[in-house]
């Protein structure tokens, strides 16, 4: 995927009289490794919502390549080319990984040719190391499992930005391998990652660029190291319990 | 027996001025440990206390006193629903009445109602305006003032407050009175000047038996405030309820005649704790071995789950009362021993009069009941640790857990709880209506309206939710076009409230947002 | 586990096929009987929709009478006694479900002539079965004109079914108008001219009110007319509505049925509106099971109703003794469908012996038509028939077939908790039993 | 013994079994259609499958619409009642658009057209709640759609001067059959036919594309949406597949062909909530489970309106028989109502579910694979709680 494009403009979103994100403005135009932190409601996982359309933003718009998605429907943000993962995983419980897998593929491919998107549906499976469990049903998989099933989803709907809400979070350390190594053909594939997670660790050995949001408003924007002594970044960290 | 203008020495008791001296000093202290951040002016309180207490009595001063901020809300309703109800009468004996309804129809109404509500979204989200609101204010907007609102929406845009809907939606209804009182000048509840005897005996005809529809509606937005699941069954447990009294107050009273060879009768009002206490005890068991599974993570979609079981429940109660108690209507005794209570005619000016106003006794004594009752389970959730728990748990199972509520145990309490509501209010009805095993299924449709347009999950939206639709009821089969339709739509205007405020605002009048 | 799960439904599945129904008959000790029996259909509501306490009020009379006959050594036919079985299928008050189940009866069942219905929707919907395969039947119930009227004038599409030789439908309840006509005339002698109908939306309450409202403004009565729904509890806005009016009417007559009417009768008492000095009020046949009226009306007093059937002075020693077993059986008075049940299945028994035949339906029904007979209800005879087939011009079409003297009566109580059967005969006057064609609220006879 | 051990193992594995399901199938197809055709069998019992027939076209498409695509409605009946009203309405007075100049008589209308008619009609209807209902889910859409049912019952009810009221609306016959028998035959096979092709026709949408997505929202409707399912359209799609089913299902059955008219009691909530229990006790999952659950409960239901409870040999009860008869009377619906409690919670895909799912041979598929993740278990994390 070569053209990426998104524009998030001065976008808000208010719940009663919580502001949850304030007027956040921030672009991707190439295929970055991109890190969200922030501690604990700082809005990571609203502006996330908000960008894939699950909910609509309060004021102001995002553009994807071009199209204005802010207040579309969620499938609508997808078929654009912007995927996402859940903080919570959402499997689809009653659906063998199999069927999991050919839901996005048959929604974003409407005519293709079933078996030749279930042998895609495999390849993906094998890259992520769930191969086995193909017809299981995915209430059975494991939380590190289901995670990678996500991340799998993602890929038969060949997204050109994914946001990846928190996927190191309760996953053995032998499947976050797999994640680790999974983001990396991703990014080399040519997409923009979006990586949200509380893992300093892994957030500052991935990233490229960092997004610190506050209190939902965007505090620094820029390469990890300038933003490691961002004094309003030191600020927000220090000047609140951080959890984790 | 009739005693004459009991009602007014009732009204003086239950209302009245020493209610709104009371309402006056008592409201502006309770608002004090509130951290409501709209914090209303004492003098705001105390009117709103002289008021509430004047024309209310305890049912006023409670509700605003557990619900503070529904006070500017209500002062607004009611300076509106006068204006409204005014001006209309004015315009009736002004316009023609050949000309408003198509010139409203070109206008206003409907077709621009749906223009609005389709467009004007639109428009907020293209020029990235706040749309909170928009899509209500535009169908009410459109179809109030028609190509007006349109306009001024499209073009500035404004932000849309709750005040905005209010006075759109009132002017609407302002049009469809005026339009109705034009066409249909015969009508009661608008013929002769201000026909206000008629309209207050309606209403109150409506606060009587919609406080009484608010005690079984509590119970189903507690179950649903604690689990989030809306039980089907509730209908049922309240006929049983009935029964489990009925039977009761039989068996003892014949028990007692025969242990003292007199005649002993037994007033209904102690087979209230006797269908209460049996029927907790079913809601429990019921809970502990069928709902609580599924807060274990035993069941998958569980929302669905709880529909099905309660509703088969429901389905297991009502055939087997049919069975043991039979197809013939039953009753009690009934509470009081007065037939009505009556405020009688009294001629104001020469041509205009104010009553008399009817109140069927054991209707008032069972509204009696049935608000006392809602007050004291506001008193047990507000003040008691117990109620505190329930409704903690409510608020945030997990936060509760950690502070040392066992959630399992207030589950089982809140179905138990809402059980034990809907059997107490089928107690208290069962002096008042014929008995069958079926009786259930129009109560039960009723308080689903009820609870959603209070908004599920919230106990004062429940009692406000029933006094509305009771006086909604009442004036509709009262005011309804064609008086041979109007009683058998009565179940109908419900319904239409129900559908509207599921489509307009799914959260109700105090429902929470759901995330 | 799985296999577990697949075996236990299994059984659980074979165990509820098995439990097939089986019909039992009972020995009894006295006569000699064939050993086949004669085998009667029976038609009502046993389960919702249906208006199951009439239901289970007819199947008790039906079987009571099965019961007395067999006792009485059953149907004589050329010597050999035979036994009588009713069968009674659950219409669930639904025509479809009538329709499925008087097919099961004549089919399965092989019945050699039906009783019932209850619902006359059902039995408009059940008469062109029963005519097309040649069943003698004899209603107890329905009220609608058309039952018996279609006997010999087209309804809803459906020809006459005496176009084609032979009738065998027979109706023993009044036709509604019979009914309406009655009361009606009675109030008009009292010279109410104002009337307020309270009408439940059905096949009984519409038609009913329908042909009341049409005699009315043919005396020159105004009429408002309310419809209400059945099941409806709260009635008070709709009867505020009246109170509202600025004069009160004269009548409010009321057309519901069952718990919905009692809750209606009460609260227009309790309110005030009726029976009051100036206003009467006018209830229906259920008003007569005076315990369950009195149960659910504790106000009601002084409300008329109409009774359809005999009226408790004329009972015959044998319509005592069937309201003693019903009163033990259910507590209450005997309504006057279940006597007309039990008596239908008597007229059928009769005709049989008559006809000398169970099965032959032609003979069958000619013997109904000469039926004459003396039974809970009184004589019972048929003018319009095969015997009989020109109605002289201005008798309705609703006579044939149909027997002309259901006794319809005005009852009024004139004291609280009193009996059906001692309250006062107003109307018509010869069956009068208190002297007074009205008595006025406050007073006593 | 050696039969079954034999029987077994031929079973044992998932494509034996499912070909020995597809002939348990086929036989049971081929008793149906030979049953009319059994000279012992009344008009009556006919009567009755074709009742069960309409029963389980109802349920089975509940299941699709509520357990399929997780759409929790009450208002299949009022869909399947306009089909039917709609259809009798046109045949009897025909089509007048007056300000349009439109006017079609009734007598130009044919029953197969007035039922056409109401189908459509019922789907239009189907298009508009389901656009209604996009933001409703679970208890609320199920207590709108109570209320949508019970406001068109009333007004069936209480406009009698178009509808009939309780007397019903006859609906113009679709067959005109002198002979009763020959009538019976050719309303039997049409109903089965009906049963049939709408089970295919379901079947087919279950299974395609769409019936994937309908399960994906019915799992998580916002998960799916973000993998690119447009719930929207398909949300609204099944509203509309399923009123034009039950719509078309209505209008036949009462066009002469199960009975000769409608009445607005057909349409109460009672009678909606028996659809659902013959569903739930089916297998709300299968469209096949709910058919069987819709036939196999009404006529439980019919054969248990007496009990016949023999007595060991020997004793007798006082009138001398060897039986006591049980009238069950309202003990039978209760006794439903605990067999659908007890399934929802014990079985919850339906009674029917096991031999179903023995005869797809799923479950040995997923041995394999429980055991196959076994044996790599070395993994810590557990499975999550359910996503809810």
């Amino acid at each position: 995927m070569s053209n990426i494009n998104l524009a998030v403009n001065r976008v808000s979103k208010r719940f009663g009289g919580n502001q949850a994100v304030d007027h956040v403005s921030f672009s991707v135009t190439k295929p970055e490794l991109i890190g969200m932190i922030g501690p604990n409601g700082a809005g990571k996982t609203t502006l996330t919502n908000v960008m894939s359309g699950m909910i609509k933003p309060t004021s102001g718009a995002i553009y994807l390549n071009g199209k204005r998605i802010d207040g579309h429907p969620a499938y609508d943000v997808t078929r654009a080319g912007l995927g996402r993962t859940f903080q919570i995983t959402r499997a689809l419980g009653r659906m063998t990984v199999l069927e999991n897998m050919m839901v996005p593929g048959l929604a974003h491919r409407p005519g293709a040719n079933r078996s030749a998107l279930e042998e895609r549906a495999r390849e993906i499976l094998a890259l992520l190391t769930i191969e086995h469990l193909t017809n299981e049903y995915s209430r059975a998989l494991s939380g590190g499992q289901r995670k990678l099933l996500e991340l799998g989803r993602l890929l038969m709907l060949e997204p050109s930005i994914i946001i990846l809400d928190e996927p190191f979070a309760g996953v053995h350390p032998r499947l976050q391998e797999t994640i680790y190594q999974y983001i990396h053909r991703v990014h080399e594939d040519g997409k923009a990652i979006i990586l949200i997670s509380h893992d300093m660790g892994a957030v500052f050995e991935l990233s490229q660029r960092l997004l610190v949001l506050h209190h939902g408003a965007l505090i620094a924007d820029g390469a990890p190291q300038d933003v490691k002594s961002d004094p309003a970044v030191i600020e927000a960290y220090l000047g609140h319990d951080e959890e984790d | 027996m009739i005693i004459q203008d009991t009602l007014f020495v009732l009204w003086l008791l239950a209302a009245g001025p020493v209610w709104a001296a009371i309402g006056m000093f008592l409201l502006p202290s309770v608002n004090k440990g509130s951290a409501d951040k709209d914090q209303i002016s004492t003098t705001t309180l105390q009117i709103a206390g002289v008021i509430s207490g004047f024309a209310l009595g305890p049912l006023g001063i409670g509700l605003f006193y557990f619900e503070p901020a529904l006070i500017r809300r209500t002062t607004l309703s009611a300076g509106i629903v006068l204006t409204v109800f005014v001006s209309s009468q004015v315009l009736a004996r002004v316009i023609d009445p050949e000309l408003p309804s198509g010139l409203w129809l070109i206008l206003a109404g409907p077709l621009w109602a749906a223009l609005a509500a389709y467009f004007l979204p639109r428009q907020y989200r293209a020029v990235e305006a706040n749309d909170q609101n928009v899509l209500t204010a535009a169908a009410l907007g459109g179809f109030a003032i028609g190509p007006l609102i349109f306009g001024l929406m499209w073009q500035r845009t404004p932000k849309i407050s709750r005040d905005w809907m209010i006075a759109l939606g009132s002017l609407g209804a302002w049009q469809i009175y005026t339009l109705f009182a034009i066409h249909n000048p015969a009508n009661p509840c608008v013929a002769s000047p201000f026909h206000v005897t008629y309209l207050t005996q309606q209403t109150a005809n409506g606060i009587v038996i919609g406080a009484i529809y608010s005690l079984m509606a509590v119970g189903l937005t507690l179950i649903y405030s604690v689990q989030g699941i809306v039980s089907f069954a509730h209908g049922q447990l309240y006929m049983v309820g009935g029964y489990f009294s009925f039977y009761f107050l039989m068996h003892s009273s014949n028990f007692l005649s025969d242990l003292t060879g007199a005649e002993i009768s037994i007033n209904p009002i102690l087979g209230i704790p006797v269908a209460a206490v049996i029927v907790f005890i079913m809601g429990a068991l019921f809970e502990r071995f069928f709902l609580k599974p599924m807060h274990e993570g035993l069941i998958e979609r569980v929302s669905e789950y709880a529909i099905l079981i309660t509703f088969g429940f429901g389905f297991f109660i009502e055939y087997t009362t049919l069975a043991i108690a039979g197809p013939f209507p039953q009753r009690t005794d009934r509470f009081i021993e007065i037939r009505r209570f009556t405020l009688q005619r009294a001629q104001i000016t020469d041509d205009f009069a104010f009553g008399p106003i009817n109140i069927i006794g054991d209707r008032a004594f069972a509204m009696v009941v049935g608000v006392i009752l809602i007050f004291a389970l506001l008193y047990f959730l507000q003040r008691t640790w117990t109620g505190r728990a329930l409704r903690a748990t409510s608020q945030d199972r997990q936060a509760a857990a950690v502070t040392g509520i066992n959630p399992t145990n207030m589950n089982t309490l809140s179905f138990g709880l809402g059980s034990m509501l809907a059997a107490m209010s089928g107690a208290a009805l069962i002096p008042i209506f014929a008995w069958v095993p079926w009786v259930g299924a129009e109560m039960v449709g009723r308080s689903y309206v009820i609870v959603v347009l209070g908004g599920l999950g919230s106990v004062p939206g429940a009692l406000l939710g029933g006094i509305i639709v009771g006086i909604v009821e009442a004036l509709g089969a009262g005011c309804h076009p064609d008086p041979s339709r109007g009683a058998a739509y009565k179940e109908a205007f419900a319904l239409v409230i129900f559908a509207l405020v599921l489509l307009l605002k799914p959260t109700g009048l105090f429902g929470r947002e759901q995330t | 586990m799985k296999r577990n799960a697949l075996f236990i439904s299994l059984i659980v599945l074979l165990a509820m096929t098995t439990l097939l129904p089986v019909s039992v008959l009972q020995a009894d000790g006295h006569c000699e009987f064939a050993d086949e029996t004669i085998t009667i259909g029976g038609l009502a509501p046993l389960s919702a929709p249906g208006a199951v306490a009439g239901g289970v009020a007819m199947d008790w009379a039906f079987n009571q009478a099965a019961d007395d006959i067999n006792a009485d050594c059953g149907v004589q036919i050329d010597g050999v006694n035979y036994q009588i079985d009713v069968v009674t299928g659950d219409s669930e008050g639904s025509p479809e479900r009538g329709q499925a189940v008087t097919e099961r009866l004549i089919q399965e069942d092989q019945v050699d002539a039906m009783v019932g219905v209850y619902h006359s929707a059902v039995g408009l919907a059940t008469m062109g079965m029963l005519e097309a395969n040649q069943i003698p039947t004899v209603f107890s119930e329905p009220w609608n004109d058309n039952v018996s009227a279609n006997g010999i004038r087209e309804f809803d599409g459906a020809p006459p079914r005496f176009e084609d030789g032979i009738d065998h439908i027979f109706r023993i309840s009044p036709a509604s108008s019979m009914v309406g006509s009655v009361v009606v005339d009675w109030l008009l002698s009292l010279g109410v001219d104002d009337v307020v109908l309270i009408v439940e939306n059905t096949d009984y309450g519409q038609p009913a009110a329908a042909d009341e409202a049409a005699r009315f403004e043919a005396a020159g009565a105004t009429v408002s007319k309310i419809d209400v729904e059945l099941g409806t509890e709260d009635f008070v806005p709709i009867l505020s509505r009246i109170q509202a009016r600025a004069e009160a009417p004269d009548v409010i007559r009321i057309l519901v049925t069952g718990e919905t009417s009692f809750n209606l009768t009460q609260q227009m008492s309790e309110l005030g509106i009726a029976p009051t000095e100036d206003t009467i009020c006018v209830t229906n046949q259920f008003a007569f099971q005076s315990d369950q009226y009195w149960a659910t009306v504790p106000d009601g007093n002084y409300c008329a109703f109409n009774r359809v059937g005999i009226i408790p002075s004329l009972f015959s020693d044998a319509a005592v003794e069937l309201n003693a077993k019903y009163e033990e059986a259910w507590g209450d008075i005997i309504p006057s469908f279940a006597m007309a049940s039990y008596d239908a299945v008597y007229i059928l028994a009769d005709a049989m012996e008559r006809a000398g035949s169970s099965s032959d339906a032609a003979a069958i029904v000619a013997a109904i038509e000469a039926t004459d007979l003396e039974l809970s209800q009184g004589r019972y005879y048929f003018d319009y028939g095969a015997h009989n087939p020109d109605l002289p011009e201005g008798t309705p079409a609703f006579m044939w077939h149909q027997w002309p003297d259901p006794i319809v009566t005005v009852m009024q109580y004139y004291e609280p908790g009193q009996s059906g059967l001692e309250a006062a005969v107003v109307y018509p006057e010869v069956y009068q039993t208190h002297g007074s064609s009205y008595i006025v609220p406050g007073t006593s006879p | 013994m050696a039969f079954f051990k034999r029987f077994e193992s031929t079973i044992d594995n998932g494509i034996g079994r499912r070909r020995f399901g597809y002939i348990v199938l086929g036989l049971i197809i081929l008793f149906f259609l030979w049953f009319p055709n059994d000279s012992s069998q009344s008009n009556y019992a006919k009567t009755v499958f074709i009742s069960g027939f309409f029963y389980a076209i109802m349920a089975s498409s509940w299941a699709l619409l509520a357990g399929i695509a997780g759409q929790f409605s009450f208002g299949h009946m009022a869909f399947m009642g306009i089909g039917a009203y709609v259809a009798g309405l046109i045949a009897r007075d025909g089509i007048v658009f007056a300000t349009l100049g439109i006017a079609i008589s009734p007598e130009s209308i044919s029953a197969i057209g007035a039922i056409i008619i109401g189908t459509l009609i019922a789907g239009l209807v189907g298009l508009v709640i389901g656009w209604l209902l996009l933001r409703l889910r679970s208890a609320y859409l199920a207590l709108f759609t109570i209320a949508f049912s019970e406001l068109f019952r009333i007004m069936m009810l209480t406009e009698y001067d178009y509808t009939g009221g309780s007397n019903g609306l006859s609906l113009r016959p679709l067959l005109q059959i002198a002979d009763v028998d020959t009538a019976r035959q050719v309303e039997y096979y049409l109903m089965f036919g009906l049963l049939i092709v709408c089970l295919l026709v379901m079947h087919w949408v279950a299974n395609s594309p769409i019936g994937l997505f309908l399960r994906a929202m019915r799992e998580d409707e916002d998960a799916a949406s973000a993998l690119g399912v447009n719930v929207v359209r398909y949300k609204i799609l099944i509203f509309v597949f399923t009123s034009m089913i039950v719509g078309l299902a209505g209008a036949v059955f009462y066009s002469d062909v199960g009975s000769e008219r409608i009445i607005p009691e057909q349409l109460e909530v009672l009678q909606m909530s028996l659809i659902i229990a013959y569903a739930v006790i089916g297998g709300m999952e299968s469209l096949v489970g709910a058919a069987a659950g819709a036939f196999i409960s009404r006529y439980l239901l019919e054969a248990t309106r007496e009990v016949v409870i023999a007595l060991p040999l020997g004793l007798t009860t006082s009138d001398g028989s060897g039986a006591f008869v049980w009238e069950t009377g309202a003990w039978r619906y209760a006794l439903f109502g605990v067999i659908m409690v007890f399934t929802l919670r014990y079985m919850r895909n339906g009674l029917l579910h096991p031999i179903i799912t023995w005869f797809s041979g799923r479950d040995l598929i997923m041995q394999e694979t429980v055991s196959k993740r076994k044996s790599d278990d070395d993994y810590d994390d557990q499975p999550e709680a359910g996503d809810e």
